[in-house]
């Protein structure tokens, strides 16, 4: 098998990468070509795809499982006025529990209830833990052993802080720890 | 039939109608082939047609219909529904015939719409269609014969889950405190949000590894304060009866586990 | 709003159309910009910015519901090694349905039926919906209030076509004029 000239196979790659939905990995771009393509020219060629698309509003980007084309940064904001229904918000009752959680943990459900006055629907915690923002880490020693809660790095990432430590401080007076914790 | 068969109704561009063409003969066993391969009965008079070169208008009826109900005859008994169809065009080739024996008055030939100009119309407007229908299964489709492109937008995926700034969190908190109704001076300082932070670093750890040895929860390079807040979360943990501290005798290693970590 | 320069609005649009799984119309591509766009200016752009890529495995084409990205059809056997089990073809039964409906909207299913000689199973026209590619328009005003079936934009833009006029003309394989004369 005869191998194209490299211009020619920067279109292929160039294709195919444009229309997956999901990162190509080197081997499975191999697989585009009868001819057998060196990893080495592949990388070459893919790095020189990189720089000709470089100043686009799409960059070739290399992920943990392949290379993929994506919008850049900078022309989000011009995409976003395309769907400009507001996104949708969390209820009242899911953003206390996650700000009880945030500023009291590790709390249990019964901490929650308490601070908040109210029963807290399980799929309020549900809905937490499946953004990946609380995760259960630990049980407290009491009957019935309840299930500890805690903010996850995830959170922090999402909002943008390094640490909890810089989520806003609030002073006020209030009783929110004679609530938390049974103290023995 | 046969008598009908013998009148000569039927000529093939002038040329009178002499033998069934023997393509025409479909073995029994064939028969699931058969149906596969026409899409009813206007299908199978049009292949029988265009098979007998004849002109559409000058259809030899008698012929055309022995041999039509000839298959229907062999679908009968395995398709009965589809049969019922085959059926149906074997009877209106048959009473088209019937009425074009009968006979005329001559004045009233004008007038009076030839019988099979019908069958005509829809023989050639299903043939129409049904070559319309190869023309476009020759089109390329996208996501079959062609791949549309969508490169990775950020977000995609997230797009319909809520957003939550730092100010939303905030505005929740000052609500709960809000509702709290008995007072007591309390203050969330960082200092304390960096303990709860701990607290949970230590209950993590602990779940991770069940017990940990006591100064290997602290990272001296963090700093003295670093430290301190450790040790405040550790205390906190144990007013919390979350973890208990294990010494086997005095000097040696303290170890902290999870109350209850067995369960 | 001040205008930017032609060259940034193309690498606008030229992301939008990338990232975008559908065909996007010009009205869309005029709420990428806070400032105005005349259709005038945005209809240059997009042409250049067709022509910019010819060549390339990839092309800008127009279709019913707007501007698309698409693989070349030259550069599609390339892709096709990375996934070779394509979409089947549909039966000759379906698409004898498509086009009666393509050529004779809007139409119900006793016309179809008239037409092809045989019973239209419901999972023909239920396969063709479920695909985007035919939808109910209304109901014809007789005893039953049949429903009357058109094909959709989705047909058109999944045919690489800009309107019905682009479907292939239809052929009459038999001179019509015999039937003022019929010889018995």
């Amino acid at each position: 098998m005869q191998m194209p000239d490299p211009g020619e196979i920067k279109l292929v790659l160039e294709a195919a990468l444009l229309a997956s939905d999901e990162p190509l990995p080197l081997l499975e771009l191999k697989r585009l070509f009868e001819f057998d393509l060196s990893s080495e020219i592949l990388r070459k060629l893919l790095d020189e795809l990189r720089q000709d698309w470089a100043g686009r509003g799409v960059e070739l980007t290399s992920v943990a499982s392949g290379w993929r084309f994506q919008v850049r940064a900078e022309y989000q904001k011009y995409l976003d006025r395309l769907n400009p229904e507001k996104p949708p918000r969390y209820s009242r009752a899911v953003m206390e529990t996650l700000s009880i959680i945030a500023y009291k943990q590790p709390v249990t459900r019964g901490d929650i209830e308490n601070i908040r006055g109210v029963a807290v629907g399980s799929q309020i915690l549900k809905s937490l833990e499946g953004r990946g923002w609380i995760d259960v880490v630990g049980h407290r020693d009491v009957p019935g052993r309840p299930e500890l809660f805690a903010t996850t790095k995830k959170l922090l990432d999402d909002l943008g802080l390094l640490s909890l430590e810089e989520l806003p401080p609030i002073e006020q007076q209030s009783d929110v720890d004679l609530l938390v914790a049974p103290s023995v | 039939m046969s008598e009908v068969a013998e009148i000569p109704v039927a000529r093939i561009h002038g040329e009178p109608l002499a033998a069934l063409p023997h393509d025409l003969y479909i073995p029994p066993d064939a028969l699931e082939v058969f149906l596969e391969t026409f899409e009813g009965p206007l299908d199978l008079l049009l292949y029988l047609i265009r098979r007998q070169s004849l002109d559409v208008l000058n259809i030899p009826m008698a012929e055309l219909t022995r041999q039509y109900m000839g298959y229907v005859e062999m679908m009968h008994a395995s398709q009965l529904e589809l049969a019922a169809e085959y059926l149906l065009m074997a009877a209106l080739l048959i009473e088209i015939k019937s009425r074009m024996l009968l006979p005329r008055r001559n004045e009233s030939i004008e007038d009076e719409a030839d019988p099979r100009a019908e069958l005509v119309r829809r023989l050639l407007e299903y043939e129409q269609m049904k070559l319309a229908a190869q023309r476009l299964d020759e089109l390329p489709v996208a996501g079959r014969d062609f791949a549309l492109v969508q490169v990775w937008l950020e977000q995609a995926a997230a797009k319909r889950l809520p957003e939550v700034s730092l100010d939303d969190l905030k505005q929740a908190w000052l609500g709960v405190l809000a509702r709290i109704k008995v007072n007591r001076h309390h203050k969330v300082s960082r200092e304390e949000l960096s303990v709860r932070e701990h607290m949970s670093r230590i209950l993590r750890r602990l779940k991770d590894e069940r017990y940990a040895e006591f100064a290997a929860l602290f990272d001296p390079a963090r700093g003295v304060s670093e430290l301190v807040v450790t040790f405040l979360a550790l205390l906190e943990l144990t007013r919390e009866c979350l973890v208990t501290f294990t010494q086997q005798e005095p000097f040696a290693l303290i170890y902290v586990k999870l109350r209850h970590a067995d369960a």
